[in-house]
C-alpha cells in the first residue's frame, strides 16, 4: 500500500511545496504547517521551489514518486502548476492549494487570502492618510501574480477617486535594496510625493530607508504581507500600514484540512484567509 | 618572363611606426625569392599583406598583370597565394589532419570526410618524411613537428605563389633537407616561393634573388650568390666579422649539477654538469627530449626520479620559483606561448623575472626605477621598440625573444637554461646575443643551450651534449665534434629507441 | 573506423566527469530507495530537458569561445511569441510554432550581428539581450501567462512515447544527437573548434569567422526557441518570467561537461553528462527531503567534488 | 615617469567607454530636468556603491584571467555572519565587523584553493561558492533578515561628509582609489596582468601563480565582504537574500568597463565608468517613468549602444 517513501507504518505524510523559503512570509507559512504536523502527528515533507515554477514542478513529481498521502503546494504560479497537479490527480493524491489558487487540474480547496482585495485595501488606507496629493507605487516583480493582483486592486481604487494621483510607479522587484534605490530616484523627479505604496514590505522597509526622517509622517508608506520588520516599524512610526495575510494559519489550515481530505472528509471549495489592515492602532496584535 | 606576382609602393603604418614605406617586389614563376632583413624590417608585414592578414595603406598588387584586392585570408587562397606564417597558426585542440585541411575539409553530402581527410593528411606528411599520426592532436606536438604540419598544410593547397616566413628556425638540418627537396620540386612546377629566413646559408643554397628589406625600405635587389658580407653589410647597414666570436674562459665551479633525471617515457637517467664560465651546448634530432630536460630542470613539469642541484645544493621543492630564486633562468623555445606576455609593455615583460628590484618599501612598485632598468637592456640589446609603454605583441619576432633573453639578464641568472636562443633571430642580434653569452660566461654565470642549429651548437659550444630517446648519447669536445659525429649519435640512438 | 571506439575511450578516459556522475548516482542510490526506479530515471530526464536543450545550444557557442546568457530570455520571448500567436492571435499550431521559434533564432541572429558587425564582446552584446529579450516578452504578453496552449504542444509536455518514455526526454535526445553531428560531422561545427581553439588561425585558413559566429549564435537562439517551446508545453501556459537565470544552469551543465570557457573544447555528450549531474543532484536533494537552506550548500559542494573527481583522476594519470 | 600620463591617455583614447557615458549623461540631462542636480548625481553615487565595490573586487578576477561569479552570495554571507554576530550574539561593532569581513575573505580563499589546489576551472568553483554561500547565508540567519544593526554601521549607510558627501559614496570612491593602487602599483597587483596576460609565461618567469590566485580571490572575497556591510548599512538590516544576481551587475560593470574576460586587460577606473553607465542608466528610467516591461528593452539597447560607441570610435582611428 502507501507509505514506499512515507516513513514509519501508519503515520501519514504529507508534502509541502513551497514557492519560496527566501522569504520570512513563506517561512512563517511553513512554521505554521509544521507545528500544526506535530500536533496532530503527521509527517511533513518540504521542499522550496525557490521561485522557479519548473522546479516547482519537479519537486511535486517528487512528492508522487514517494507516495506521500497529501500534497499542500504554494504555486510559484497559478497556470504553470497545473500538469503537476494533473499527475498527482492522475496518482490519485489529493492536492491543496494555498496562498495562490490554480487554473486547472483538480484541487480539493484553495486556502488564500485575496490579494486584489489586499491591494484595494492599501488604496483606501493610502488615500486616509495622505487626503491628497501625488503618491508612488513599488512594483514587484514584472509579470508575478503577486506583482500583477496587487497592483490591479490598488491601482482600481487610485483611479476611481482624484484627490491622491499615482505619479510614478517602477519596479523594485521586491527586493529591500532595489525598494531603496528607486524610492530615492523617484522622489527625485517628484519631490512632493506624499504617499508610497509598496507591493511588498521588503520593498517597503527599502523606501522607509530612502524617506529617512520623513518616513511614515511627511510621508506616507503602506507595504504588503505584514513581516515582522514591517510592524515593528509601524509601531515604531516609520511605516504607517500594511495589510497582513495570515501565513501561519494558511500553513495549518492547510495540514488541517490536508487530513480531513485524507480521512475521506468534505471541505469547501475555497477556504478564505482573511486579509487585515495592520495600523499603528492594532499592530501590536500581529507582534509575537 | 612575366611575372607572377608584383607589389607596387606598399606603405603600411602601425601606431608609431611605419612597418613598411613604398615597397616594391616582385616574383616570377619558378623561382625562389628571398627576403631579407633584420628583426622588425618589415619582412612578416610585407608577406602578411600578401596574405590577406593586413590591408596595406598604399600601394598595389599585380597577379598576371592584373590589378588584385586580397581582403581576406580566404581570397588570397582562392587567388592560389599558400602562406606558412611565422607564428603557429594552427589549433592546437584538433588533430594533426583536421589542421592541415582547416577551412577546406573533404565534405560528402555535407558531412566532413575524416577518412578521406586523414588519408589525405597521410600522404602529405609522407611526401614530408614526417612521422607524425595524422590523427594525434596539435597540442601533443613539439614545435619542429607543428612546423612540419604547417608546412603540409600549405602545400595542400597547391598554390601558384607560397609563401614560407622562417619556416626553417625551429627545424633541424634533417627536416630542412626534406623541406628543401620539396620546394625544388615545386619550383620545377612552376611555383614561385617567397621564402624568409635570417639563416645565410640557406639563402645561398635554395635562393635565386634576394630582396633586402631595412628599416621598411626596399635596400636592394640582389642575385642569391652574392656574398655573405655584402648581405649583411646591406642588412645591418655595417659589417659584422665573426659569426661565432665565442671567447673561451676557464671554467670554474659547477654551478649546475642534474643527476639521473627521469620522467618516464621522454627523459630517461639524464645526467651533466654546467660550471661557472661554460657554455654547454645539447644537439639533437626533434623529439630527442631536449625540450623536456630544459623543463624537467627548471622544475616545469614534474619528474620521476633525480635531482637538480644549484652551486652544490639540491632544489628543496621542484618549481619555476625555487629555481629562479636559486639564480636559474629559462627561455623556452615557443616564444608566443611561453615567453612573452602579449598584452604588456616591453618594460613590464623585460621586469617580469625580477619584480622585487622595482620595489619600494617591499611593496610598491617603482615605475621610474623600472622603466631606467628596462630603458638599459633596451639599449644594450637593440630591442628595436617604438617605445618601452609599447605592447609587445606589436614587436616583431626577433625582438620578442631579445626581450625574453633580457629579462633573465635582468634577474641577474647566473644557471641560464637557453632552448633555441636565436631563433627567428636576425644575424646582427644573433651575434648580439652570442656576444651576450660571452659577457654572462665571463662574469661566472653558466649556460645551457639547446639548438637544432648545427654551427650555432658546434660554434659556441664549450663541450656538446648529443641526446636521442629520452638520453644522452655522447659527449664531444668542439675540437673533436663536427657534423657527422653529431648526427651520428644523434640518430644511433634514436634509431635504437625506435626500434 | 576507429572515431566511435575513440570516441567511447575519450568519454571514459578524459572527456566529461563520468566519474563525478556514477559516484552521485552510487551514493543517491544508497541513500533513497526511490532513486534507482523507472519513474525516477524518467523524471530527472523531464526535469533536465529544458535546461539541457539550453545547454546544447549553449555548448556551440562555449566550443566556439563564445558565452551566450541571453538563453534564459530568449526561451521566454519563443515562449510568449508562440503563446500570443496561438492564444491571442489565433494563428493555427504550425505557424504558431513558426513563429516561436522564429523569434528565438532571431534573436540569435541579433547577438551574433552585435558581435561580429558591432564588434561587441559575447558577454556584452548577449548581456543586452538577456534584459531586451525578457522586455519584449513582458511587453507582448502584457506580463499575464498566456493561455489555452493547443493539445498537440501540451501533449509534448506530459504525453509518452510507448507509454513509457516522456516525450521532453524524447525531444531532448533528438537534440543531443543533433548537437553532437552537428559538432563532430559537419563544417560549420568544426568551425566552431577552430574558431574557439585559435580564432586568428582560423581566419588565416580562409574560414568565414564572422558569418560562423552569426551562425553559431543562431543556432544557440534556436535551441533556446525549442527549450521555449518545451517549456510552455510542459507549463500548459507561456510565462513571461519563464527561464529566470537559467543561463547559469545552462553555462554550468556545459562547463561541468568539461568544455572550457576559453573555447576549443566540449562535446555534446559532456554537456548531457553536466545537466545530468545537475539534475540528479536536485532530485536526490528532493528525494531526501534535505532542507532548503542545507540544499544549497550541499548543491555547491557536490559540484565542486564532482568536477574535481574528474580533474584529479585525469591529473593521476 | 611616463606611467601618470599613460593611465589618462588610457582613458581618454582607448580604454573604458566614457564615451558611452558622456553620451548618455547628456540625453538623460536633456530629457530629465532632475537628472543634472548635486543630489541626484549622489543618489547615482550611492546606488552604485555596493555593485562597484564588488566590480572592483571582481576586477582583480577578471585582469587575471577568472571570473568570481559567488560575490553576490558572499556580500550576503558577510553581511548576515555580521548581522549574527552582533545582533544575535551580542559581540562588540569591532569584532561583529572583522566576523563579517572575514567569512568574505575566507570565502574567496577557499575559492582560490578550489581553483588552485583543487585545479577546478575558477567558473566551477565560484559556481559552487555561489550556492553554498548563499545556503550558508541562509542557515546562519534562519532565513530571516537580522537586526538591530549597530548605529555606527547604519550611520555607514545613511550619513554625509560634511553634510554633503553620502559615506557610501565615500566608502566606494576610497575602494576605488585602493584598486587603482593595488592594480598599478603593488607587486600583486602587476602579477593579476601578468597571470592574465599568459599565465604560462608568469610561471615560467617564477612568479608563484598559484600564490597570488589564491590572493586574488580571497581579495575579491575581501571587497564582497566590505560590500556585504555596506548593503547592510543601507537596509538596516542583514539580508540572507541580498545581493541575488549581483555577480551579472558586477562582471558586466567590469566588461563594459573595457576589460577583456580573456585576462590581462583592465583597470579600476574602466569599472568605475561600467558602474556608472549601468547605475545612470536605471536612475534615468526611474526619473523618466519608464513602463517597468519597457525599462528591460532600454537598458538591453543602451548597453549594447554604450559598449559600441566606444569600439566603433576606436576602430575608426
Ligand atoms: N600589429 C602591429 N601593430 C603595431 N606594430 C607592428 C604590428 N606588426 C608589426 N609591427 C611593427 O612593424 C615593424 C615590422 O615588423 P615585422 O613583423 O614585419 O618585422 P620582420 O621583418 O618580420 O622581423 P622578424 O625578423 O623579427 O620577424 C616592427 O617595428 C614591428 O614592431
Ligand atoms: N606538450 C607535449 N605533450 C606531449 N608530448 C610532447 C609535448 N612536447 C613534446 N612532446 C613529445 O615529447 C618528445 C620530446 O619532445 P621535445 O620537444 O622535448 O624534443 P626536442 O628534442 O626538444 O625537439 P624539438 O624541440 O626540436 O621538437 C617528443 O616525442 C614530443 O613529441
Ligand atoms: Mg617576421
Ligand atoms: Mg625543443
Amino acid at each position: 500500500g502507501r507509505g514506499g517513501g512515507g516513513g514509519e507504518e501508519g503515520q501519514r505524510t504529507i508534502g509541502l511545496s513551497i514557492s519560496t523559503l527566501n522569504n520570512p512570509f513563506f517561512v512563517t507559512l511553513r512554521d505554521g504547517a509544521q507545528r500544526a504536523a506535530q500536533r496532530e502527528n503527521v509527517e511533513l515533507i518540504v521542499s522550496d521551489a525557490q521561485n522557479d515554477a519548473a522546479q516547482q514542478q519537479d519537486d511535486i513529481q517528487a512528492f508522487i514518486t514517494q507516495q506521500v498521502d497529501a500534497i499542500l503546494v504554494n504555486p510559484v504560479d497559478s497556470e504553470a502548476v497545473v500538469p503537476a497537479i494533473q499527475a498527482a490527480n492522475d496518482a490519485e493524491i489529493p492536492v491543496i492549494a494555498l496562498d495562490r489558487g490554480a487554473a486547472g487540474g483538480e484541487i480539493e480547496t484553495l486556502i488564500a487570502s485575496d490579494n486584489v482585495e489586499g491591494g484595494r485595501m492599501a488604496a483606501r488606507e493610502l488615500i486616509r492618510l495622505v487626503g491628497s496629493g501625488p503618491v508612488a507605487q513599488l512594483e514587484g516583480i514584472p509579470g508575478t501574480s503577486a506583482a500583477r493582483d496587487r497592483g490591479k486592486g490598488f491601482e482600481e481604487v487610485i483611479e476611481g477617486q482624484s484627490a491622491v494621483r499615482l505619479v510614478a510607479s517602477q519596479p523594485a522587484n521586491f527586493d529591500r535594496a532595489q525598494g531603496l534605490n528607486v524610492t530615492q530616484n523617484i522622489l527625485q523627479a517628484n519631490p512632493n510625493i506624499k504617499g508610497i505604496f509598496a507591493q511588498n514590505d521588503e520593498m517597503a522597509l527599502g523606501a522607509v530607508r530612502a524617506l529617512g526622517d520623513r518616513a511614515g509622517s511627511e510621508v506616507k508608506v503602506v507595504g504588503f504581507d505584514a513581516i515582522e520588520d514591517a510592524l515593528k516599524a509601524i509601531q515604531e512610526g516609520r511605516m504607517n500600514a500594511t495589510i497582513a495575510q495570515q501565513p501561519a494559519r494558511m500553513g495549518s489550515l492547510g495540514v488541517e484540512n490536508a487530513i480531513k481530505v485524507i480521512e475521506d472528509e468534505r471541505v469547501p471549495k475555497n477556504i478564505p484567509v482573511e486579509v487585515k489592515l495592520v495600523t499603528q492602532e492594532n499592530v501590536s496584535e500581529f507582534r509575537q | 618572363m612575366r611575372p607572377l606576382l608584383e607589389m607596387r609602393g606598399i606603405t603600411k603604418r602601425f601606431p608609431g611606426v611605419v612597418a613598411l614605406d613604398g615597397v616594391n617586389f616582385e616574383l616570377l614563376p619558378g623561382e625562389v625569392h628571398v627576403l631579407l632583413g633584420e628583426n622588425g624590417a618589415g619582412k612578416s608585414t610585407l608577406i602578411k599583406i600578401l596574405s590577406g592578414a593586413y590591408r596595406p595603406d598604399g600601394g598595389e598588387i599585380l597577379m598576371d598583370g592584373r590589378r588584385v584586392e586580397i581582403r581576406s585570408a580566404g581570397e588570397a587562397q582562392r587567388l592560389g597565394i599558400s602562406t606558412i606564417y611565422q607564428e603557429f597558426n594552427l589549433v592546437p585542440q584538433l588533430s594533426v589532419a583536421e589542421n592541415i585541411y582547416l577551412g577546406r575539409q573533404p565534405r560528402r553530402f555535407g558531412v566532413v570526410d575524416r577518412g578521406r581527410m586523414e588519408r589525405e593528411a597521410r600522404g602529405l606528411l609522407e611526401r614530408l618524411r614526417v612521422r607524425v599520426d595524422p590523427r594525434a592532436r596539435v597540442a601533443g606536438l613539439g614545435v619542429a613537428q607543428r612546423q612540419m604540419v604547417e608546412i603540409a598544410k600549405a602545400l595542400g593547397l597547391r598554390a601558384r605563389v607560397l609563401v614560407m616566413d622562417e619556416p626553417t628556425a625551429v627545424l633541424s638540418g634533417r627536416e630542412t633537407g626534406q623541406l628543401f627537396r620539396i620546394v625544388r620540386r615545386l619550383k620545377e612546377e612552376g611555383v614561385g616561393v617567397i621564402f624568409i629566413s635570417h639563416h645565410l646559408e640557406e639563402v645561398a643554397e635554395i635562393g635565386d634573388r634576394i630582396t633586402v628589406l631595412r628599416d621598411g625600405r626596399l635596400v636592394g635587389r640582389v642575385p642569391a650568390d652574392t656574398g655573405r658580407d655584402e648581405l649583411v653589410r646591406m642588412m645591418v647597414g655595417r659589417s659584422i666579422d665573426e659569426q661565432f666570436p665565442r671567447r673561451r674562459t676557464e671554467p670554474g665551479e659547477v654551478l649546475l649539477e642534474v643527476r639521473g633525471l627521469t620522467r618516464r617515457g621522454v627523459l630517461e637517467g639524464v645526467s651533466l654538469q654546467v660550471r661557472s664560465g661554460e657554455v654547454v651546448g645539447v644537439a639533437g634530432l626533434v623529439g630527442a627530449g631536449r625540450t623536456e630536460l630544459a623543463r624537467a630542470i627548471f622544475g616545469v613539469d614534474p619528474v620521476d626520479a633525480g635531482e637538480v642541484l644549484v652551486e652544490g645544493r639540491p632544489l628543496e621543492d621542484f618549481g619555476p620559483r625555487e629555481a629562479r630564486r636559486r639564480g636559474m633562468g629559462f627561455i623556452a623555445e615557443d616564444r608566443q606561448g611561453q615567453g612573452i606576455v602579449p598584452p604588456l609593455s616591453v618594460a613590464e615583460n623585460l621586469v617580469l623575472a625580477s619584480p622585487e628590484r622595482d620595489l619600494r618599501a617591499g611593496m610598491l612598485v617603482d615605475w621610474g626605477h623600472l622603466l631606467r632598468r628596462a630603458g638599459e637592456v633596451v639599449e644594450s640589446l637593440r630591442i628595436r621598440t617604438p617605445s618601452l609603454e609599447q605592447e609587445i605583441r606589436y614587436l616583431s619576432g626577433g625582438n620578442q625573444q631579445k626581450a625574453v633573453i633580457g629579462r633573465w639578464m635582468l634577474a641577474g641568472s647566473r644557471v641560464l637554461i637557453m632552448d633555441e636562443p636565436t631563433r627567428g633571430v636576425d644575424v646582427g642580434a644573433k651575434v648580439e646575443i652570442y656576444e651576450l653569452m660571452n659577457r654572462l660566461t665571463e662574469a661566472g654565470a653558466g649556460i645551457l643551450m639547446i639548438s637544432s642549429e648545427m654551427p650555432e651548437v658546434l660554434g659556441m659550444s664549450d663541450r656538446i651534449l648529443v641526446m636521442s630517446g629520452g638520453r644522452i648519447t655522447g659527449e664531444l669536445s668542439p675540437r673533436e665534434a663536427t657534423q657527422e659525429r653529431v648526427m651520428g649519435l644523434a640518430t644511433a640512438g634514436s634509431e635504437a629507441a625506435v626500434g | 573506423m576507429a572515431s566511435p571506439a575513440r570516441r567511447a575511450r575519450d568519454l571514459l578516459s578524459r572527456g566529461g566527469p563520468l566519474g563525478g556522475l556514477v559516484l552521485l548516482c552510487a551514493v543517491m542510490a544508497v541513500l533513497s530507495p526511490s532513486f534507482l526506479t523507472v519513474t525516477n530515471f524518467f523524471n530527472v530526464g523531464t526535469q533536465i530537458a529544458v535546461i539541457l536543450i539550453l545547454a546544447l545550444g549553449q555548448t556551440f557557442v562555449i566550443v566556439s569561445g563564445g558565452i551566450d546568457l541571453s538563453v534564459g530570455s530568449v526561451l521566454a520571448l519563443a515562449g510568449v511569441v508562440f503563446g500570443w500567436a496561438t492564444a491571442v492571435a489565433g494563428l493555427p499550431l504550425v505557424p504558431a510554432l513558426l513563429l516561436g521559434l522564429g523569434a528565438g533564432a532571431a534573436a540569435g541572429l541579433v547577438n551574433g550581428l552585435l558581435i561580429t558587425l558591432g564588434n561587441l564582446p559575447p558577454f556584452i552584446a548577449t548581456l543586452a539581450m538577456l534584459s531586451a529579450a525578457r522586455g519584449l516578452a513582458l511587453v507582448i504578453s502584457g506580463g499575464v501567462p498566456l493561455s489555452p496552449i493547443p493539445e498537440p504542444v501540451r501533449e509534448l509536455g506530459s504525453g509518452d512515447l510507448f507509454g513509457v518514455v516522456p516525450l521532453p526526454v524524447v525531444l531532448m535526445l533528438a537534440m543531443w544527437l543533433l548537437t553532437a553531428a552537428i559538432l563532430r560531422h559537419t563544417y560549420p561545427g568544426r568551425c566552431m573548434y577552430a574558431i574557439g581553439g585559435n580564432e586568428e588561425a582560423a581566419r588565416l585558413s580562409g574560414i568565414g569567422v564572422g558569418r560562423q559566429k552569426i551562425l553559431i549564435y543562431t543556432l544557440s537562439g534556436l535551441f533556446a526557441g525549442v527549450a521555449g517551446i518545451l517549456q510552455t508545453a510542459r507549463l500548459a501556459s507561456a510565462q513571461p518570467q519563464a527561464g529566470f537565470t537559467f543561463e547559469l544552469d545552462a553555462i554550468a551543465a556545459v562547463v561541468i561537461g568539461g568544455a572550457s570557457l576559453t573555447g576549443g573544447v566540449g562535446t555534446a555528450s559532456g554537456t548531457l553528462i553536466g545537466a545530468l549531474i545537475l539534475g540528479v543532484l536536485r532530485n536526490g536533494l528532493n528525494l531526501l527531503n534535505v532542507s532548503a537552506f542545507w540544499q544549497q550548500v550541499v548543491i555547491g559542494a557536490v559540484i565542486a567534488l564532482a568536477v574535481m573527481t574528474d580533474t584529479l583522476r585525469r591529473r593521476r594519470k
